[in-house]
């Protein structure tokens, strides 16, 4: 039983850390009560695979923007090591006459020397804030601050207010120390305040249609986004901003004015959902447009939203066409992938999605557990009221946000909200992770180098979905992990068309010949079988 | 690509664009990986750990084990000693190293954790080892970092006894362990007794075995760390690199050194050759002046398509000049020597390879950024690239062939296992670059003037 | 480029175009410099050997000795018996080798002059050897020239005393004294005593020593070959190569043999390893487990850039099947496989290899020639070309990248020092091959999906 | 003294191979005669660099023409050793709507097998033909033997005269066996017979002005043809036809209507250069474009042949641009190659232009000789009286011509002739490579391996130019040799522009650091150094 194995794998902590995991890892059913603890600290010394609140803030929502000049206010590392290394695809492009800069190949930092530590870093950010505006007149400046920033004290937000004062140009300030939370999560929240205050509703560009929608919290992996963006084209759905892949502060200044909000990526962006939804009227759905039954579930969920007859006609359209193109391809690869297992541990939300999309092959889930969740990503929103804030989540800061005077509309009635929730379209509402998992199925919150080490040897699942750090460490026992962070450089994966690419990856993976030469043939074989030679 | 660059050079004083470096605490990982049983720690948020991690492992496609003292903003407030005390007991439960490098980040350093009084504290389980050494973000480089490291295991472990141990001390550099494999070999060749730290071989090129050992074979023993102090002699390859070191191991237990360029091309593997002839009684054997012959053979066939084209190399500070030694040897311009890591130490030793060859017309640059060198090439263009990963936005703005040496390469494979240092290291660059001209010369000329024969 | 080859196959009865083969004489030339103090000699018209030392130059960028009969109108006519007899005095006066290796070639063929007949009625100085084979031109190719001439020194000289001297007689196969050394390290390696024939190291891939000699080191010595006859076992590289060798030995001396694909990829190289291992009492080493577990390691890491990727492969028969098992082996497609060298052991060699991956859709062609390729590859397009040098404009005309092995490679430099065989050559193999691709991936793509992470 | 070098060197031979060498080995001047035995039998077994009959017919002069279908008829090696390894450039193109076809990147071949040569391969050669016309519509083919063709007896002339017949396609066969003559000299004159019997004067296309030319021995090795082209044609001179660089079968046949030939090759094209004179009144003018004062002595000399007063400006002109622009590094590249020596063994004629190239550069010329060149290219053509046919040359067909009824022209008086040679302009004429060399230097014709070894040795020269089979036996000596049949893969090296790029490999190939690397310092230094260590 799944308990059996998580209490082997767990008993071989210590006492202080089994405490504290015993409440991260949990088996799926057997009588296991559903509940799980999340974003609190990781355990000093235990290998952890989370980052920091930079990665989350930096790394993860803002990096994106294209159009946006990103400076880090620190050292050289955090620059560097957020530069080019996430897959966010990105370029250039004009809209109705606007363009939008794509920065996306360049690292922008004051690379911060020890006389920045002694006496404050502001003079050098000003300078280097002055030569960014100087050599690429970017629509935006953000500035991003690491660890020693907020120890020394420098005041990036005055430093933001200064630049628009001094040149003209937008800037905003984001406090997003290393420190500060305990992973990624944090960063998440502090760049999803800053967008609300700063970005969000500063522009006036109305959508062109009835049924315009943003993308939030999708980072176009592998260009995952604009796979998406084609299959909502096609329905003749309007996409006026995408949260933040491929996307740009030219889009995202009038994201407010949008119909509805589409939320791929729960975790990193429902602060900006929810406080959208406060202060412009706009309902948020949450989609999946990973998967093939989800892709068709987000699209008509779209279509029962806005009602159009003619909209969901078109939207079965293409599903229907959609899935024609890709059956042939879909069969083959199910016929390689039925009955396997995988486990899967990624970020926010990717260890849900990708089940539905394994699902979809026949793969089952044995195990999987998110890096930065919190509980309602596992349980489900209903949570929420329940999650008491710790020490390390007040101190990050949560704002709260009035209905705008002059954007605030609502689309839909109670009324017809609640016929959507009869129709199985739940607006607002995330449900989690859990609901749809297999009784068995092992949850490890924040899994790190030793359960995954453990739970792969116990559980033998024919693949494993995680990130870089975890990968040649799988591989190295001879199973077969895939990047979901980054599609190990592969992609979209998203939608009908990316289905069939992540099919056509993970049968590669499995079935590639290397894996059957591992073992030498002298291995097997008595290893002595000489008749002569060979003193010499 | 990269449109935004504009050819105009202005004088930049604080912005950082597109670095050729980055911080400390990944060079100190690093190296912490090339001692055996070693658990490399992050002392410091987290975040930083990912990171190198997620490099280190781009770069070398193998497991990078490290762990963390996940500072949470209390700890940045009080300070990270409980942390790191919960750390090392947590590591030496679960993950029994033998001994536990911890480095520094930007963030205990700014808060000023003491780690030598927290380590003197710590309760360490007997026979283990915790040690640890400075890697300030905010000075140096990923280069700088790799050396306080090192420097931090002598400065721990290595003991003078008194009774010579009759061995080399051998530096390797901020190299692959391709590299330390051949440094290896020759070393055997010469029949020279050595101990090499860090050394990296059996870790990070490891083979496919079906089991993963979170401790596998290689790195520098702890009993041969402290049996440094004993050397006869340290041989310190990349004088940027291993210097510092092998004066921390000459401070402490009075091991003279000899500070060498890394053994890149054939002047500086020869010099490398002669001091581990003057170290043995050996004769070089036949089988490496044979390879040295085979490489000066190679070096002639190839010059009408290597003479007098301009490269620009980047990386780390003893990567770019020994890459620029070969060049200059294969009658090459090195053109743009960068570095993003600081000190003047490369500056002066560029420019005097470039005085001994009486090339004029280069630039030599510590502190750079590939911004600045894609300028440079904007403004004067360049044969051929010699770098990192990051290089390669520059290659394809400006249509020139890259070759991919050095420090990080994350857009390729294989590469960390095959020596560019030595004659067979040479042969390799020598078949890269050549490779690199001639595959742009078949694929840029006329369709009148593609050669059958070349 | 080629713009004149339609798209349209044709059914050619008599006309060869682009060949993928040469004649006899030149791979019995190279074999003969496989031997020690050998000066190879063709019996035709001059044109011939300055044809093919002009070749077997530009491949292996070395010096290449032979001489000619030097046929004129008359030898033509009235028989060349006068011509090899003033031919190996003056060889003998004057250049003074151990042995001269006489191949034939169409023209004396043609007229018939019986070289058994005119050696033994020659007058050779003691000690020195004067041996033929017949190659002609108009027969296989410069493989089979390869083989008949290896035959030729068996025929002429292995000799069983009785006596066995507990050894193997390996047969290297139309390999590059890369490829050779490769086999002697893992020889060693095994602790196998052996006798190799032919063995150009030494004398192909010669060091610059500012000193040429005319009968460098290497070489089989012509007392191994003599005791080739006391070898235990005969192991025969690469089947179409070296079989017919192995069965000329076993017939003159009642050595067994056991013939192996050339080992090439990781199986092959078992399979070698094997054959090693059931011979001497030795077990793998270490360093030779690592290797190939090394070698594993790259396999799996490079596959999502390999996987499913079309290759067509062609050159020498061993040699593309060797390419294609490996190619099989990182899970590509060797959707095209073609020698221009005739016999049917190749296309059933291949059909078994893509019947054991389980691969369909294929085509494998013995006695094709590049013609046809390209007219395949305008048909169904590939990802990747492996092969010699005169794959280049095909590669150019369909824009698809060239990996260069085998024979001949004219047009770039040090090739010939690197192996391809054993785990190492695998190594070197699954480089080139992931790079060209991942080059390609970078050129070719749009720039908004160039990746730094690959 | 060079006489007493020379003996030293040749006395190690045998008495019978030093009573055959002895005669094609002298010393210019020190009271020797200037007489030379040249184009006859190599010795067999002294390993020659020479080639044979079919390399110099097809391989030299054939091999260029672009628009002809070239079928080998015989084994596949001729085929494959002549295929894209001579570096002779071409490209298709149009001229006055007239395509010429380029099918360079091809090799034809009837790759003969054991039946074929037993019953007649004919057959087969009628098959290759068809194949050829078939897929290519070759505007000509062309059909040449090789060894076992001629013995075997097959009628390649015959099938030359079916195909016209049956495909209405031109066909000319050219028996080049290789056993033929006693180097390429015998496929030159092979060639050169066929070309005036069977192209030149075929077509009837006037040139298009007064002062046109044919280049003749040009083969475009490195794209030398096409600078000389552009040299000429910046001077107003027409270049009707090139034999054979770069050159076609279009351009061939109207060759007779130009109204000068310049020679460049003068061994492998003086019989069509004589032939046409003789034909059609055509002057011939050994012309020499390598070398910078040989480039402009030729174009000068071309002025005074035609006369006109503003052609003579208009070179003036040119040859003063084109120097102005080498200046620079031209005296560049002498200060780095003046008092270097070189000796040289090529073809017909490179050894002689390119010591007048060397001699630009302040290099001395300390041996030459000529792998395949009659005693005229050495001592004149004067000589041409007193050269006695052997067996080998009498087997070489020698074919007279008598003036075309129709096209006989001539352009110059007698009296306009002696004017011109008064002017240092001899027309018909060659005066060998002997009347330029200085006192001492060696003469070696037919240069074989061990007088290469034996002389480098004593003379040292800096570099050896020389070919691909010497290339590396000199440079395993220390010592720089360059390809001067292949150019090293560079050029071009004629011309003002050609002569700069010719200084800068020279350059390049003495001062590349290599050199300096083939000692290794331990074997500078007492071996044994070390104090301890190493005895393991």
């Amino acid at each position: 039983m799944a308990s059996d194995l998580r209490e082997k794998v767990l008993e071989k902590y210590s006492a202080r850390v089994y405490k504290n995991r015993k409440e991260h890892v949990i088996a799926i059913g057997e009588g296991n009560p559903d509940t799980i603890t999340a974003n609190t600290r990781a355990i000093p010394g235990i290998i952890t695979q989370r980052g920091c609140c930079y990665a989350g803030c930096k790394g993860v929502v803002l990096g994106p923007i294209k159009d946006a000049a990103i400076i880090v206010h620190g050292p050289i590392g955090c620059a560097f090591y957020a530069w080019g290394t996430r897959r966010h695809k990105a370029f250039a492009d004009e809209k109705d006459g606007e363009k939008a800069d794509c920065y996306l190949e360049y690292c922008f930092s004051t690379d911060m020397q020890e006389p920045d530590i002694v006496f404050g870093g502001e003079k050098k950010l000003k300078q280097a804030i002055t030569e960014v505006i100087d050599i690429f007149h970017p629509a935006i400046v953000l500035i991003c601050s690491t660890c020693p920033v907020g120890l020394i004290g420098d005041d990036i937000h005055a430093v933001a207010k200064w630049t628009e004062a001094e040149f003209g140009t937008k800037a905003i300030a984001f406090s997003c120390e290393g420190y500060k939370g305990v992973s990624q999560s944090a960063g998440h929240h502090i760049a999803n305040n800053q967008l609300i205050r700063y970005i969000i509703g500063t522009g006036d560009k109305e959508p062109k249609t009835q049924y315009s929608v943003n993308l939030l919290g999708e980072y176009n992996i592998g260009g995952d986004g604009w796979e998406v963006e084609r299959l909502l084209k096609r329905c003749g759905i309007e996409v006026v901003s995408v949260f933040t892949g491929g996307g740009s502060y030219r889009d995202l200044k009038n994201s407010h004015l949008a119909h509805l909000n589409l939320v791929q990526c729960h975790r990193s962006i429902n602060y900006v959902a929810e406080m959208m939804q406060d202060k412009y009227g706009i309902d948020w759905l949450k989609v999946n447009f990973v998967g093939i039954e989800s892709s068709a579930k987000s699209l008509r969920d779209i279509g029962e939203y806005f009602g159009d007859e003619e909209l969901k006609a078109r939207i079965e359209e293409v599903i229907a066409d959609e899935i024609a193109a890709i059956t042939d391809e879909l069969d083959y690869y199910k016929s390689k992938l039925k009955g396997k297992s995988a486990a899967l541990y990624v970020g926010g939300s990717r260890s849900h999605h990708y089940q539905l999309l394994l699902k979809d092959f026949g793969v089952r889930t044995v195990l999987a557990g998110y890096e930065f969740a919190h509980r309602d990503d596992y349980e489900g929103r209903e949570v929420i009221p329940d999650i008491k804030p710790d020490a390390d989540s007040k101190n990050i800061e949560s704002i709260e946000v009035e209905p705008d005077p002059k954007y605030y509309k609502v689309l839909l009635t109670q009324e017809q909200k609640e016929k959507l929730l009869e129709k199985g379209v739940a607006l607002n509402y995330y449900e989690g992770m859990f609901k749809g998992m297999e009784e068995g199925a092992i949850i490890t919150d924040d899994l790190n180098h030793f359960e995954t080490e453990e739970f792969l040897k116990v559980l033998k699942p024919d693949v494993f979905f995680s990130g870089i750090k975890d990968k040649f460490v799988t591989q190295k026992n001879g199973m077969l992990s895939r990047q979901l962070h980054s599609y190990d450089y592969s992609g979209p994966y998203a939608g009908f068309r990316g289905a069939i690419t992540f099919g056509h990856d993970l049968v590669m993976g499995l079935y590639t010949p290397a894996w059957s030469y591992i073992r030498a043939p002298w291995q097997k074989v008595p290893s002595i079988q000489g008749t002569l030679g060979g003193e010499a | 690509m990269l449109n935004y660059t504009p050819k105009e050079i202005c004088d930049r004083k604080a912005l950082r664009i597109n670095p050729a470096k980055t911080c400390q605490p990944v060079g100190a990982l690093y190296a912490a990986l090339g001692v055996h049983g070693c658990l490399p720690h992050s002392h410091g948020s987290q975040g930083c750990v990912a990171f190198h991690r997620m490099y280190l492992t781009r770069h070398f496609k193998d497991p990078v084990m490290a762990s963390s003292s996940s500072f949470t903003e209390g700890a940045s407030v009080f300070g990270g000693g409980s942390n790191l005390k919960t750390a090392t007991k947590n590591i030496f439960d679960l993950y029994d190293p033998e001994i536990i490098a911890v480095h520094t980040t930007c963030l205990s350093e700014t808060i000023g954790d003491d780690l030598n009084a927290l380590i003197t504290d710590m309760s360490i389980p007997e026979g283990k080892y915790v040690v640890h050494c400075n890697t300030p973000s905010y000075k140096g480089s990923h280069v700088t970092g790799f050396t306080n490291m090192v420097t931090g295991f002598i400065n721990y472990l290595a003991t003078k006894t008194g009774t010579s141990n009759e061995k080399v001390c051998l530096m390797p550099g901020f190299v692959n362990p391709g590299d330390m494999r051949e440094y290896k070999k020759l070393l055997n060749a010469m029949k020279v007794p050595f101990i090499m730290l860090p050394d990296t071989t059996g870790v990070l090129d490891g083979p496919m075995t079906g089991k993963y050992e979170m401790f596998p074979k290689g790195g520098t023993l702890i009993n041969d760390i402290k049996a440094l102090g004993d050397c006869k002699e340290t041989i310190a390859l990349g004088v940027q690199t291993s210097e510092a070191s092998a004066e921390a191991l000459k401070k402490k237990c009075s091991v003279p050194f000899k500070s060498l360029p890394l053994p890149m091309g054939v002047e500086a593997t020869d010099e490398f050759m002669l001091a581990l002839q003057a170290f043995s009684k050996e004769d070089v054997p036949a089988n490496i002046e044979e390879e040295r012959g085979q490489l000066v053979d190679m070096m002639i066939d190839i010059h009408p398509y290597t003479y007098g084209k301009k490269v620009a190399i980047y990386g780390d500070p003893d990567t770019v000049l020994g890459i620029a030694a070969f060049a200059l040897e294969l009658g090459m311009i090195p053109k743009y020597m960068l570095t993003g890591t600081p000190g003047n130490q490369f500056e002066s030793a560029g420019k005097a390879l470039l005085d001994k060859f009486g090339v004029e017309g280069c630039s030599v640059k510590a502190d750079g950024d590939l911004f600045l060198l894609h300028q440079w090439i904007k403004n004067e263009k360049v044969d051929l690239l010699i770098g990192g990963t990051h290089g390669k936005t520059i290659a394809r703005a400006e249509d020139i062939p890259l070759v991919r040496m050095g420090f990080p390469i994350i857009d390729r494979y294989i590469h960390s296992y095959m020596p560019l240092v030595g004659y067979k290291g040479a042969m390799r660059m020598a078949e890269l670059i050549a490779n690199a001209l001639m595959d742009y010369q078949d694929s840029h000329c006329e369709e009148k003037d593609l050669e059958v024969v070349m």
